[in-house]
């Protein structure tokens, strides 16, 4: 694992390692929040990536790493002048599925709302199943937001 | 690593549910034993309180749509009260907003129980 | 750089490396924010523990690395039942000196009360030059917090 | 990556500093302007307020004292309000308590500094 700066020049990266352990969402949840706050972002834009980026940890905790405790989550966040990437990876324990179920499960206590929360609350989102095993969710979140029309139609991806 | 219990009160013919800093998976045994302990009381009116609540996810707000699916099921009236906007809007976004009613804070809940009992 | 968890069995470890760019000491501070919270640590102490540990995080941008865009700051969070370790290593670029000055350096707006908050604001504090080149500032803070005494009279050490 | 201009008003012979969301070595240069502007219409009463503040390092809090002692010698009283405990127990480690006094609010301030014109 480097820690060499990104390429680019006028980015800034943070890499974070988490524990397979619920709970530990919240530590990416808060650095999102400080590089968002620090870039300018609006309350409520950050209220938004906050939780998608702690949805996207969550599942990686439970679901790619099935909470197993040798497992850890990766989280790079990289700022630009204009935007905030964040993508979360996990090992892969669990694969992700192909196409993701209706969003709440009833009976199962209305579970499944994390990937619907996280494909509505940002600007744009991919995941991926990686080559080497692991599953990724990328998000991006733009100083200045895209109009509606090409928020909600654009930005959701399933695994390729 | 859970944050807090869901607590209850009943005051009359309602019942308010006392959310945690924290509503997520963890918090589903104390929200279910609260919730049956006003269900058996019989309230007509069930009164959500977020006041104290700085975090809650997808798991935590499937939970809160299962409780006002039950209780809308067994025909109480559901408010809530004490919402961060951010909460408001993931609560509309999941189709929540229909299902209940929002107060501005405890006080409201207490006249419109008052006028549903 | 390895991410295998922490060989006490108790223990919970998060791993943030940071640019050398001020402003990303929050990042740091948030992240033991979340953990300290989950912890059950009293607002107060949060409060001093958030302090200590963005203090620790300048130091290591902007002396220890002297705000280099090709050195990163490594800063390794230890969750045990009864305590949290943080810890904050540089690359060293300039070296920490032997003994710490005299809080406050009039002329120079007063700069230089950063090791003082962090010596006070923690239970325990070890600065250390590394062998392999770099500093590390190692802080504790502990649930049950020692009595007074012993927080004031123990805990600075000089790097060795 | 600053946050925010310190910015400065007089009312009479009070001069007020309201200082930004973060108080860091990056506040020095509009801090500084401001109060230079203050000391110009020669105020005799300066209040510090630390309403929006929420972040303030051990640079911003050298950048006070550096303040507090120019008002000082310049024979200035000087107040501050606003500001959240962890950073009252700050400014007292770092003896600033003993050279300003807390006021609860600006209300206070203006009543103190009146009776100090
Ligand atoms: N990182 C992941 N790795 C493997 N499977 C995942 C991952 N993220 C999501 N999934 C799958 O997608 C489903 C829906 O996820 P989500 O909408 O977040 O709801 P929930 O986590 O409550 O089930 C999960 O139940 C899981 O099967
Ligand atoms: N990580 C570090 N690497 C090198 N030198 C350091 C480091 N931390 C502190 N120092 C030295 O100790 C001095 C005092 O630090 P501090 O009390 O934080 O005040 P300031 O950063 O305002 O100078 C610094 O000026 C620097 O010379």
């Amino acid at each position: 694992m480097t820690t060499a700066p990104d390429a680019g020049q006028n980015t800034e990266r943070v890499e974070i390692f988490l524990p397979s352990t619920l709970g530990y969402e919240k530590v990416a949840r808060n650095a999102a929040q400080a590089i968002a706050e620090e870039m300018g972002f609006s309350p409520d834009r950050i209220d938004d990536l906050k939780t998608a980026v702690a949805e996207a940890c969550m599942n990686a905790i439970e679901h790619g790493n099935q909470e197993n405790r040798t497992a850890s989550v990766t989280v790079l966040l990289t700022a630009a002048s204009e935007q905030l990437e964040i993508s979360v990876a996990d090992e892969g324990l669990m694969p992700m599925p192909d196409t993701f179920p209706t969003p709440g499960r009833p009976g199962e206590d209305n579970r499944g709302w994390g990937m619907f929360f996280i494909t509505h609350l940002v600007d744009q989102v991919e995941f991926t199943r990686l080559p080497k095993g692991g599953n990724r969710v990328r998000m991006i979140i733009y100083l200045t937001p895209p109009t509606d029309a090409e928020t909600t139609s654009t930005n959701a991806q399933q695994p390729q | 690593m859970a944050k807090g219990d869901v607590l209850f009160r009943q005051e009359g013919t309602l019942g308010l549910l006392d959310f945690p800093r924290d509503v997520t998976a963890q918090t589903r045994e104390t929200a279910y034993s609260a919730y049956n302990e006003l269900a058996r009381a019989k309230v007509r009116t069930l009164a959500l309180n977020f006041d104290s609540t700085d975090y809650m996810n997808s798991a935590g707000i499937g939970l809160v749509i299962s409780l006002v699916e039950d209780a809308t099921q067994a025909g109480r009236k559901v408010f809530a009260f004490g919402l961060a906007s951010h909460y408001r809007k993931l609560f509309n976004m999941v189709g929540l907003m229909e299902r209940l009613s929002l107060a501005a804070d405890e006080q409201e809940v207490k006249t419109k129980a008052a006028e549903n009992s």
